[in-house]
């Protein structure tokens, strides 16, 4: 396990956010690592944490009223807990960078693209004003876009081509892992798949580590190698892309799997999840999801615990500790 | 944000330079002489304006034929040698001869009448070259007049008017306007005018009619508040200060380095009434003599000028020719609470206007206070000089005015006053006179030859507006003051505020 | 741009007809004439029909007012009464050192403000920022004629630092800059802040932190551009303000400007040079609108945009 | 980040309903403290104003002076010290109050309905109506606003009448700016199609449907209207072209202190003091209800 080459090592992420009404725990005791060139996505409804786990790896979370705890952040090998700003500052963008979910206001509306993907690499590449430019053309042309358009403004181009600007300020300086926050939510099903299709050759291309934040099921099926799944903060199952999708552990999932469509019986009924995400404010005891869950028990209201399936699968529920519980997914 | 600040502070700097390049340049050696002004200089056209705050300026830049001498406060030639009335509608006049207007030109009986012919077309001064029938040239220095109508005994006050000046009929005719009207006979010269800020004069090394001072340039000022006046006269930044605020009158007197140069104005502060008010009380002259019984007028001039005022008993001011020391009605509150009563008046309630000026409405507040005492309730409007002048010289019967504060200055001669402001023909009438026997009274006393039968006259004029009559209730002549620092002397004060600065000089 | 320019300008005619429509029947009905302030008190009717004849007075209101627009057409604001030059000459005399106060007034709003304004905005929520919006609230309610007696009293009277008045070099620029500056800065450190929040809160304030921009670079460039764009919009509003409460400022400091010499035309009944003013006032304030609006694009490309269309 | 969860029970739902939009306002409403301390204010200056019209008379407590005792420093018996007459400072502020409101209170509610009017005819019947009224309205807002005070109050002369006149029509134009405005974007909605249709007559169309939409705006600038026109109106009186002496409205007694200023500074002082706490009260006022009306828009 020690000599895996990690471009992320994470280790009991905590996140709450301190108000005067309430103190919301956003992300309680997160567990994360992913190798070198590979690409893990990041399932959980809206509200699970997954966002918030993305901005703690750029620490970009604010603060206050965030307060972010953690025994160990370490990104390309290096610690990004004891990092001062200066050195957090060349590490954004240059080791580890993120595309934000919407790309109408992602774009500062006052600078023309190129300006915006040249500033990258002019501050973290050790090169001229010029070389900046140039290198901001090549990415636009790199993006699919036409390198003549870098002097224009954010307004002029349309939502696909935005995103695919904000996708080639995140790659301008080849960074070791990119961060994705649901890249193609806001854009429409044809966009989508061509940028999918883009940001997939583009990884291969530079050997990218990938997060990809996302709730839909199917990109996490075409891009990752691994997936982990959030709920209310903390990841409840992770494995392989096969551990996951095929041997479904955690009820959650299960969950999750059965409130998507059937294409193969279109006549079978949608079962959605009962009940709504807890209030992050006011967590249940225990497994967080035993409200919600077919399976809780009395023993669910206690801690739980981290459960090795197999070399890759983790999951977190204690009702495995009886030796013949099984989820109905499984049983197909 | 670096660049934006670097940008304010550039304006900044600006602002700094652009401001500091102008005044430095002035030698080390002159002896500028700073005045601090409250009205606004205008223009420099004599012939344009009967504003105190031009009269002042332009009187150092042209001469009149006559002027009132401050010394001996009396009418005395200026550019004339002599005179002589021939009768009341012939004079002959004599030019002193050697007088220099500042193009090296001399001053003769030419430019005189060209001066005439030029007022003809000036409103301001056209009132006065309509006396004058016709003027005739002797020789270069002497010239005769004939007035129209009954003629003038007082003909020669008319000259001293600042709207007849004497320009250069040389300059005019071989410059443009603006040019020729810089050109005078006076000490100084127009240097440069910066319209609401200064306008400053040099002094004029040709003339010959004033003695030659020490003062090289003269800037007058002009600073509206009279606190802000003070103050720049105690920081230094000017020499004199015109009227100062009555707060401030110890002050000057006391401190060392200065000092407060005062005379008594010529301007008479009155409260008048409508004769001609639809009003019965106001109509009735035993309700005005009770009002005059009434008034306690040492108050009322301690609330108006802090006690700096000189308390009039008679309609007619003070040092006007054919004045008589009357003892007028005095305060006398029992008899006239016990006059309100008997009149019914108690319990009324009267209509007062009058300007916004402060003194004006330092009176009316006063009065209003005082007759509250009587139980008679004072209404008190005010509203801008212009509004105030209309309504008062519009037709009483309907203009709905009751009581006026009102304020008038004389000329020196004795008709000028009864004439504009009692004469039923008066254009200043505001008290609605229309008595023919006051007319009758002012037309003789105007065409008498004989001085002694028209101070009888004038007596008897005198006496009946104030004890009989009574359309306005005289309350004081205000003191007329000027602060100065003591680097200067020689200013000289002129009662009706056209301060004379010819004989200023600084003090080596 | 430029027809949107031409449009803009085009569209200010009917504006200024209106204003000097309304000014100079507002000085007709005022009660009181010009005639009676400029005439000696001794005058007679002979010499009042000659003035009235000297200052073109003749005829009914719509006479005298079909005269004037007829001059106005032409570009000619007539003669002063009171003081028988040009108007426009006057104008021109004056305006500059009015516009000279609005200017410095508003660097002084700026210098306060700015700084005031992004420190609150950063600070959100904490006590400076509390401290921040209520000392811009109080500059907000503070009459500004008030704040230059009460700086005369100090510099000028009790430490005699600063002169009292006059328009005499850097020096007395200060006081009437701050005192007009002040009740300005208070609406523009709101602007500032409000604007500055909006920025702070966007996302591509997190992109530009995102690719490892400097905590100070995001601040100065990216935000500060983007918050520019309210403040420039109340930039020319508040120098027309400036323009327009100068007046008491001028009195207090005696500045030779013009918000001094239109009061002093409508209280003597100039009707010429009061409706002038105004006129010269309106249509200054018109076309700094139209400048900041140009400005305006130039920072903003959006609205670049939307103009060329 | 994580949204507080608005669960909605079905009791909770009930109470909804009946509490009004205004008691949810005055809820927001409360838990400013600036806010509060301006109504505490407001409240406070119309006790005072109130109190000093019954409890001073004007003849004597007011205009009656005391020559002899003039420019007496503040001191126990003369809280403010006493003027140039040897009236009671204090007593005058006091008094002072009710016209600063009165003015304040009044010229808004003149510009407020005048305006909301225009401003809202011109968004419902827009075309060659809208054009009109909002021309006009450009025109009067290109003249600097003390300017057209200096000329309506010199036309008209002065009192407190014209003053609130004045005042009123001078905002006039913001006002209609304004609702316009905020009733535009409501103007092509269906549902007033719709009253349209089933006959509902105009007048009522314009009150009950469209005028709800722009209350808020309208209500926010009334406020902040209050502190300006107070300001303004101190403005016009500074100049000498307000409330005739010798009622005690603070701008007029800052005028007349102004020769005094060397001397006897508290007479500039405390004037001035009641016009920015009063302007600070009503502006904090406004500041409250536009957060408590469009919690959105709290920053």
């Amino acid at each position: 396990m020690s000599e895996k080459d990690l471009v992320l090592d994470l280790k009991n992420l905590n996140v709450k956010f301190v108000t005067e009404d309430a103190t919301v725990y956003a992300i309680n005791g997160l567990n994360m690592e992913l190798e070198r060139g590979k690409a893990i996505g990041l399932v959980g409804e809206t509200g699970a944490g997954k966002t918030t786990t993305a901005l703690s790896l750029l620490r970009l979370v604010q603060s206050p009223p965030g307060v972010v705890e953690c025994d160990k952040m370490e990104i390309n090998g290096k610690d990004v807990l004891t990092m001062g700003i200066k050195d957090l500052e060349s590490m954004r963008g240059k080791d580890i960078s993120m595309i934000f979910q919407d790309p109408m206001t992602a774009l500062n509306p006052v600078f023309t693209v190129g300006e915006q993907i040249a500033e990258s690499v002019f501050l973290h590449e050790n090169c001229t004003k010029e070389e900046a430019n140039q290198r901001a053309i090549e990415m636009l042309e790199l993006v699919g876009i036409p390198g003549e358009r870098a002097g224009e403004y954010p307004h002029q181009f349309s939502g696909g081509m935005k995103q695919r600007v904000v996708i080639a300020i995140a790659l301008a300086c080849h960074p070791q892992l990119l961060i994705a926050d649901e890249p193609t939510t806001a854009l429409d099903v044809t966009i989508q798949a061509q940028v999918l299709d883009m940001m997939k050759n583009l990884r291969e291309q530079y050997q990218t580590s990938l997060i990809m934040i996302t709730h839909d099921l199917g990109i996490v099926a075409e891009i990752c190698d691994e997936v982990a799944v959030m709920y209310a903060g903390t990841v409840v199952e992770k494995g392989t892309l096969e551990d996951v999708f095929n041997h479904t552990k955690h009820p959650y999932t299960e969950g999750l799997f059965n409130s998507l469509p059937n294409i193969n019986d279109r006549k079978a009924k949608l079962t959605p999840i009962k009940g709504l995400m807890p209030d992050p404010s006011n967590l249940p005891e225990g497994c967080a999801f035993h409200p919600r869950c077919p399976y809780a028990t009395e023993a669910c209201k206690q801690p739980q615990h981290l459960r090795q399936i197999s070399d890759t699968h983790y999951v977190v529920c204690d009702r495995y500790n009886e030796p013949d519980f099984h989820i109905e997914r499984e049983e197909k | 944000m670096k660049r934006l600040f670097a940008v304010l502070m550039c304006l900044v700097l600006v602002f700094g330079m652009a401001a500091c390049g102008g005044p430095s340049e002035s030698g080390e050696t002159e002896n500028v002489v700073t005045i601090a002004v409250a009205d606004e200089f205008t223009t420099f056209d004599p012939m344009e304006t009967s504003a105190e705050a031009n009269q002042i300026v332009q009187d150092l830049v042209f001469d009149m034929l006559t002027d009132t001498d401050l010394t001996k406060m009396e009418n005395a030639g200026e550019l004339l040698e002599s005179w002589e009335m021939v009768s009341p509608t012939e004079w002959n006049f004599k030019l002193k001869e050697g007088i220099m207007f500042s193009d090296g030109t001399e001053c003769n009986v030419d430019d005189v009448f060209f001066s005439f012919e030029r007022g003809k077309e000036h409103s301001a001064a056209s009132g006065y070259i309509a006396k004058m029938e016709s003027w005739e040239k002797i020789d270069d220095y002497n010239f005769t007049i004939k007035l129209v109508g009954a003629g003038d005994v007082d003909f020669n006050y008319t000259f001293a008017a600042n709207q007849l000046s004497v320009f250069s009929k040389e300059a005019f005719e071989s410059m443009p306007e603006e040019d020729a009207l810089k050109v005078g006979t006076g000490l100084y010269m127009f240097d440069e005018f910066v319209s609401g800020d200064h306008v400053t004069l040099v002094k004029n090394e040709k003339c010959t009619l004033y003695p030659q001072t020490n003062v090289d340039k003269l800037v007058f000022k002009m600073i509206p508040e009279a606190a802000a006046r003070m103050i720049a006269l105690e920081n230094g930044e000017v020499d004199m200060i015109m009227s100062p605020d009555a707060t401030d009158y110890e002050r000057l007197r006391t401190t060392e380095g200065l000092q407060l140069l005062e005379v008594t104005g010529r301007t008479q502060h009155f409260i008048c009434f409508n004769q001609k008010s639809p009003n019965e009380f106001i109509t009735n002259p035993e309700f005005r003599k009770a009002v005059a019984y009434a008034i306690d007028k040492d108050e009322m001039i301690l609330a108006a000028w802090d006690g700096n005022a000189v308390k009039s008993t008679s309609v007619q001011c003070r040092d006007v020719e054919f004045y008589v020391d009357l003892e007028g009605i005095p305060y006398d509150a029992a008899k006239a609470q016990a006059m309100f009563e008997e009149l019914g008046a108690v319990g009324q309630t009267f209509k007062l206007v009058t300007s916004d000026a402060a003194h004006r409405v330092k009176i009316a507040e006063n009065f209003q206070a005082q007759m509250a005492e009587y139980g008679i309730t004072i209404e008190c409007e005010f509203m801008q000089q212009a509004a105030l002048m209309e309504l008062c010289t519009s037709d009483g019967t309907t203009s709905g005015t009751e009581i006026i504060v009102m304020s008038w200055t004389p000329g020196k001669n004795g008709d000028y006053m009864y004439r504009n402001t009692t004469h039923s023909t008066g254009g200043r009438n505001y008290a609605q006179f229309n008595d023919p026997e006051i007319d009758a009274l002012i037309d003789k006393a105007a065409g008498c030859e004989d001085k002694e039968e028209r101070a009888a006259l004038y007596k008897e004029l005198q006496e009946t507006l104030t004890y009989d009559i009574v359309g306005w209730i005289p309350i004081a002549q205000h003191q007329i003051y000027v602060g100065s620092n003591d680097r200067i002397e020689g200013v000289l004060l002129h009662p009706a505020l056209v301060h004379s600065f010819k004989y200023v000089s600084v003090v080596e | 741009m430029i027809r949107y320019i031409v449009k803009r300008i085009l569209l200010l005619i009917p504006v200024i007809l209106a204003v000097s429509f309304v000014v100079y029947f507002l000085m007709d009905l005022a009660p009181g004439d010009v005639v009676s302030m400029l005439a000696p008190q001794d005058a007679t009717p002979e010499q009042i029909e000659q003035l009235k004849e000297e200052l073109n007075l003749n005829g009914t209101l719509i006479e005298r007012y079909g005269r004037y627009i007829l001059d106005l057409l032409h570009g000619d604001l007539g003669d002063s009464y009171m003081q028988k030059r040009p108007v426009m000459e006057l104008f021109a005399e004056r305006f500059p050192a009015t516009f000279k106060l609005a200017l410095a007034s508003q660097v002084v709003a700026l210098l306060i403000a700015l700084p005031l304004g992004i420190t609150a905005a950063r600070r959100r929520g904490t006590l400076i920022d509390g401290a921040s919006m209520i000392t811009a609230m109080i500059g907000v309610s503070m009459p500004s004629f008030w704040l230059a007696l009460l700086l005369i009293i100090l510099f000028s009277s009790k430490l005699g630092i600063l002169p009292s008045g006059g328009d005499n070099g850097f020096a007395s620029l200060i006081m009437p800059a701050i005192a007009l500056g002040t009740s300005q800065a208070g609406s523009l450190t709101r602007i500032t802040r409000s604007g500055m929040l909006d920025v702070l809160s966007s996302d591509y304030l997190r992109t530009a932190r995102a690719k490892g921009v400097p905590e100070k670079t995001v601040i100065r460039k990216h935000a500060l551009k983007n918050a520019l764009i309210p403040i420039i919009t109340i930039f020319g509003s508040n120098l027309g303000n400036a323009l327009g409460g100068a007046v008491a400022i001028e009195t207090v400091f005696s500045w030779p400007g013009v918000g001094r010499l239109t009061t002093t035309a409508v209280n003597q009944r100039d009707t010429i040079l009061a409706t002038g003013c105004i006129i010269m006032f309106t249509l200054f304030l018109n076309v700094t609108l139209l400048i900041v609006d140009i400005a305006y694009a130039f920072v903003d490309p959006r609205i670049k945009a939307q103009y060329s269309k | 980040m994580t949204k507080k969860n608005t669960t909605i029970n079905v009791e909770n739902k009930e109470q909804y309903k009946k509490r009004s939009m205004w008691a949810e306002v005055w809820r927001n409403y409360k838990k400013n403290p600036s806010a509060m301390i301006g109504l505490v204010i407001v409240v406070a200056l119309v006790l005072i104003a109130v109190f000093a019209r019954i409890y001073f008379d004007f003849d004597t407590d007011i205009v009656q002076q005391d020559v002899q005792n003039k420019f007496a420093h503040p001191n126990g018996e003369h809280w403010f010290g006493t003027d140039h007459y040897g009236r009671d400072v204090f007593t005058r502020v006091l008094y002072g109050a009710s016209y600063s409101l009165i003015v304040g209170i009044i010229s808004v509610s003149i510009s407020c309905l005048l305006g909301s009017t225009l401003g809202v005819v011109a968004a419902y019947y827009g075309g060659i109506v809208e054009n009109i009224i909002m021309r006009i309205c450009d025109v009067f807002v290109g003249i600097p606003s003390i300017l057209l005070g200096v000329a309506i109050m010199s036309a008209f002369g002065q009192s407190i009448a014209v003053l609130m006149w004045a005042i009123g029509l001078v905002y006039v134009p913001m006002f209609a700016r304004i609702a316009r405005a905020a009733v535009l974007p409501v103007r092509d909605q269906e549902y007033i199609e719709a009253a349209r249709v089933i006959g509902v007559k105009d007048g009522a169309i314009m009150v009950k449907h469209i005028l709800p939409n722009a209350l808020s705006p309208i209500i926010v600038q009334t406020t902040m209207g209050v502190a300006n026109a107070i300001l303004t109106a101190s403005n016009l009186s500074f100049l000498g072209l307000g409330i005739p002496v010798p009622a005690p409205e603070w701008g007029a007694m800052l005028s007349e202190s102004r020769n005094y200023i060397r001397d006897h500074g508290y007479l500039t002082i405390f004037p001035g003091l009641a016009i920015m706490i009063t302007v600070l009260a009503f502006n904090l006022m406004g500041d409250g209800l536009r957060d408590a009306l469009d919690p959105k828009l709290k920053k």
